[in-house]
């Protein structure tokens, strides 16, 4: 597929928001100015960035524990959610949820939580109403390699394919699951295959390539429009830092126990970098057309932090708010 | 109201499916056995003919991911109800109820929440055994989040099952398979009993007997055998489990100052004990004796109806229990 | 594979033996003598046996809600099985546990329980109690199609994988999960196939035919016992009478809504009769013989019954014994 | 019994695993993150070099899977401590736990025992919000079967886990993982604190303070400041939480003649609520005032610093309401 520069450009200044925002949290992160537990996305901003890209406004989401990525790619406020990190009541989850609990029902980023596969079937369920309603929504699920270990994961490929729901399961392998390497988490067969006995389509797809990310989205996204759904994605990618927080050798577990070699590979892979070098190179872009998007999203990430900061605590006297609607 | 007419307990709740689908689109039913009379009696008779196969989904057996898609789809703006034919098999679903609905409101800081019905059957004797008979809802009531309600008559049946459709949070209904044939006048419109309201059943001076579910039914046969012997009791019925209305608990047990709890789960750690130190926390001067409680022993459900017979509690024991708290007034049961 | 004449009459005996006890139950449940919920497996005798008959008596096995034939293949006691279902005192779970919970682990059963897919992952831990110990057991999980659906056995299924753990799952499909065939249970894709993505063994076995059980269960024991686990076996079979009870139908509810033709073609495929035909027109049994044992289970099954009816019932004032060990 | 050593409460359960393991192979370890200090802190140091990793089993996510494994090792004849290194993870397991585990030995007419362990960490507060700080005791608690133990301090984080493990039945073990750190004396020998013992850590005859894990820390920094008010608190450390120490508490009440409760769950519905009924039915007449409960309200965990200091209770709290029911020393309390 051919993409108009807009397009392009849209899917850069995206992946570079995400990152440029994450890569701020380091600092705050180690020096305890932001205390809720954050995992970060650094390394696969393109599996977000190039799935979102293909779904509407309307279509729905859902994330994980690790969703940054998720919520700004779905378009979700940089502004509410630096301040849900900081745990403040102009955040999106108004400081109640913190990292692992983002969402914006306005832009179809329906929400966000850290048990590992507890939102696979809430997507499913998303999918379900879309489908009652024939509304043409499709449903996301994002979830990782660690994932697969969850029964409910098959309980939900099988009542989504029985029923032809539209939605697309995105996993996002980066072959580890915390301290585990997915091969000691199963037998060494693609992720992609458990989506065979239910009869899904599934791909495999290079989540580091935003535009291959977001072409196999297209295509799952019409598949499901057409009542062909649901459709499995596999997206090969890989974390540059720590399973939470910055790095996990540095906050004193030692528990990162990836190869440096390894990981070092993985860098070069960086999706960013890779759109990047396209774009200047193949769509000529200019150097400094690319460092005008970068200058505009330092600035509105700085605009976050600041708006974060000066947002206020949630008050003690309002902790039982929000129990029931 | 129009004049109601007798229906039974599972008519009731068919009926207020059949009234709730019918004005709101949005409410679907899904789960193991919904087109099935052995799973649900006749509580979803004729909604499939109705509502079609769309709206009345009989599942797979995958009750975790079946009940999570209930509340994915509540969260989507839909008002679904995941039903459990067995009070037992929530056991594979607790965490869509407990990690996800429960605290979805909450944790998104009320930017969304989850009207979902987690509607479980009580399915106990006839020999079924412990994996069979469970009755949980005292777990379901410790979760901030969740309400709970278990009605004891075909009126509440209705109007618990209509209101828990329509609250706006995801709402845990508890009925009784032993109650479908139970019989009682039901309006014919469609309305609401609200949430977190008990009622009496039966004024009394002498001791309250607070109720639930099936009890009820016990308390209120204890109540005409305590009458014979000049023991008026007051019979509450719960209605809501969770939240509890302290209220008419409180303001019955300080005019009596003795309380019996008749609960059809396990007396450990049940919703007897919450009760009880509600009590004895707000009307504590008011308590003449000690409270008694009516409740299942620390034991799982037996299959021999032998063991059955001990195991279950009845009115003879809320008899019992009313009797030992009214002890001023022995010399009137000696003298019978 | 050749088997022995022995062999052979055994293999007959024992589906006699369970078809026999329970066809016996038939009247009692329909009177109301027995209240417990029985699950009889009439018609899928084969499966049990021909799969425990490839066992030795160390090895473990889990039952499920349909498992008096299993209690009875692994060499449970006719007399403790029935009093059981009589809920008596002398019975093998003291009338504590009914049809639904039978147990003896002298004979290497280690239990049977209703939740559906609930004992797939203890038959797991079984295995792994054999692996760790290196006792070169091999443990047997039997359950229906429709556990297809819960995702503990997926779970499993990787587990097992993952540990190469020394376990067979033997899936008895019998085309309906009580009122539901198994088309509106998952799509239209073998059931054995969900091994595939864990790179179990699996293969497809007429469960009607107790010698092809029988051949598949001894290849699949020495593959375990080679450490080469787990294997997976969907057995084809088909239940003669109601999900719960004789006949869904006469109970009141009329909740079977399997085709009559369906019925009657699998009544064709008996694997009883099979055997018969096959012992006296290939093995050369006499016809008289074959009367014999048929008369000899009669017996059994006769005295098992008595037995049952005078057990003593268990005592109101032991309802509280057996809580805790 | 050997000089005891201090160590922390984690190192102390470290040492009953390499002590069990090394007198019993047929325990072993099985669960997420048992390899990782991040899950599990320092408890399972040095055990996969000591005992391999046969023995010491990191597994996949599927919390209902592998607990069921643990649950089937156990009836084949291992002794399995399965942990969950969050209590909010074991939502998934709940199948295994209650309807497997728990029946099984009285499902089986007593003819097999499932002797596992459930370890499940409490692991609140930093802002984790709410599927990350959940305390669930109060669920087991309600299941008959289950025994469970939440131990205080470092001699009973041991002591309680070789119990556990030496337990013919299944046993829930909680522990908080805000206590790791915390040390005290442990004897170096292998040795069980009793199941269903608690203990008096300080007499007092104005108040009794029965409280439970973390809450047993409180009470002791709250006993302290009320007896800077001359009001002397005797505090009681449950240690096990099912079957209950009623005798200790009851005995406890009827010399003080007032009761606070502490614990760190929900106060709805939960362990509290049954210390309360217990002792209003078994010591009624020797209460002198209403039972004060401190818990957690009926809100899920919030993420927000500034939230979690008034959602979780403290020494604070407990001081309030012991304060509350000593009211005829009230003068004591205007005098400072
Ligand atoms: C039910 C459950 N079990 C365990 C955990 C602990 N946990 C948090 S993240 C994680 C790993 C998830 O791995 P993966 O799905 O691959 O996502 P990644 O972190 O690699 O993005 C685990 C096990 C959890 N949050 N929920
Ligand atoms: C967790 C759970 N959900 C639902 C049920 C109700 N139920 C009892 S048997 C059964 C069908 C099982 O079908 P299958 O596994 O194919 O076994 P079959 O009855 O055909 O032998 C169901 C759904 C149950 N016992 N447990
Ligand atoms: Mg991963
Ligand atoms: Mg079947």
């Amino acid at each position: 597929m051919t993409h108009d520069q807009e397009r392009l450009q849209y899917l850069y200044r995206m992946m570079l928001r995400i990152r440029c925002f994450e890569e701020g949290l380091v600092d705050p992160i180690l020096n305890r100015e932001i205390r809720t537990p954050c995992h970060l996305c650094s390394g696969q901003e393109a599996v977000a960035v190039g799935l979102c890209a293909a779904l509407s406004k309307d279509d729905y989401i859902f994330g994980s524990h690790r969703s940054h990525g998720h919520f700004l790619a779905k378009g979700g406020s940089l502004n509410a959610l630096a301040a849900e990190i900081y745990c403040k009541e102009k955040g999106c989850s108004r400081g109640r949820g913190g990292s692992m609990h983002l969402v914006d029902p306005d832009v179809g980023m329906l929400g966000s939580a850290p048990i590992v596969s507890g939102t696979i079937s809430l997507a499913v369920g998303a999918a379900l109403a879309a489908s009652l309603r024939k509304d043409g929504r499709v449903a996301v699920s994002f979830f990782g390699d660690g994932a697969t270990g969850e029964g409910v994961l098959y309980e939900s490929l099988n009542f989504a394919a029985l029923k032809k729901l539209p939605i697309i399961f995105v996993c996002e392998n980066n072959l580890y699951a915390t301290h585990m390497p997915i091969r000691e988490c199963r037998v060494d067969i693609p992720i992609r295959r458990i989506a065979e006995p239910f009869g899904i389509e599934n791909h495999m797809v290079d989540g580091n390539d935003v535009l291959a990310v977001y072409d196999a989205g297209l295509k799952a996204v019409e598949v499901c429009r057409n009542g062909e759904g649901p459709v499995f994605l596999e997206c090969m990618t890989y974390r540059f830092r720590g399973h939470v927080g910055p790095d996990d050798n540095v906050q004193g577990l030692h528990t990162d126990i990836r190869p440096k070699t390894e990981l070092a590979s993985w860098l070069n892979k960086d999706p960013i970098q890779r759109l990047e070098r396209y774009l200047i190179e193949h769509i000529g872009i200019g150097v400094m057309d690319v460092q005008k998007i970068k200058d505009t999203v330092a600035q509105e990430v700085r605009e976050a932090k600041t708006f974060a900061e000066n947002s206020p605590r949630p008050r003690g006297k309002e902790l039982n708010e929000y129990v029931f609607a | 109201m129009s004049s109601p007419r007798n229906l039974s307990y599972c008519q009731a709740i068919n009926e207020a499916f059949h009234q709730t689908m019918e004005a709101d689109p949005s409410v679907f039913l899904i789960g193991q056995g919904v087109k099935s009379p052995w799973y649900v009696g006749s509580t979803t008779r004729g909604l499939i003919e109705r509502f079609g196969q769309e709206r009345v989904i009989d599942s797979p057996i995958s009750e975790n991911g079946i009940t999570g898609a209930a509340v994915g789809a509540a969260i989507a703006g839909m008002r679904p109800v995941v039903v459990h034919p067995r009070m037992d098999f929530m056991l594979y679903a607790m965490d869509p109820i407990i990690n996800e609905a429960a605290n979805w409101f909450y944790m998104s800081g009320g930017r969304s929440n989850a009207p979902v019905v987690f509607w479980g059957i009580i399915n106990r004797r006839g020999e079924q055994a412990a994996q069979h008979s469970q009755a949980m809802h005292a777990v379901f009531a410790h979760v901030p989040g969740l309400k709970v309600v278990m009605p004891a008559t075909a009126y509440d049946a209705k109007g618990l099952m209509v209101a828990a459709i329509q609250d706006p949070n995801p709402v845990v209904f508890v009925d009784e398979r032993l109650l479908y044939g139970h019989a009682g006048p039901v309006p014919e419109e469609i309305y609401q009993v609200e949430i977190g309201k008990g009622c009496i059943r039966r004024e009394g001076c002498d001791v309250t007997i607070v109720a639930v579910s099936l009890m009820v039914h016990e308390a209120l046969l204890a109540a005409y055998q305590l009458a014979e012997n000049d023991i008026e009791a007051e019979v509450i019925d719960l209605r809501t489990v969770k939240p509890l209305d302290q209220e008419l608990i409180v303001s019955s047990v300080k005019k009596t100052g003795r309380l019996v709890i008749a609960d059809a789960g396990w007396q450990s750690f049940g919703i007897s004990a919450e009760i009880a130190a509600l009590v004895s926390e707000q009307a504590f001067d008011d308590l003449k004796e000690p409270i008694m409680r009516v409740a299942l022993p620390d034991c799982p459900a037996p299959a021999s109806m032998a063991l059955e017979e001990d195991y279950y509690s009845s009115a003879v024991d809320i008899v019992e229990a009313a009797r030992k708290i009214t002890r001023e007034r022995k010399n009137i049961w000696r003298a019978r």
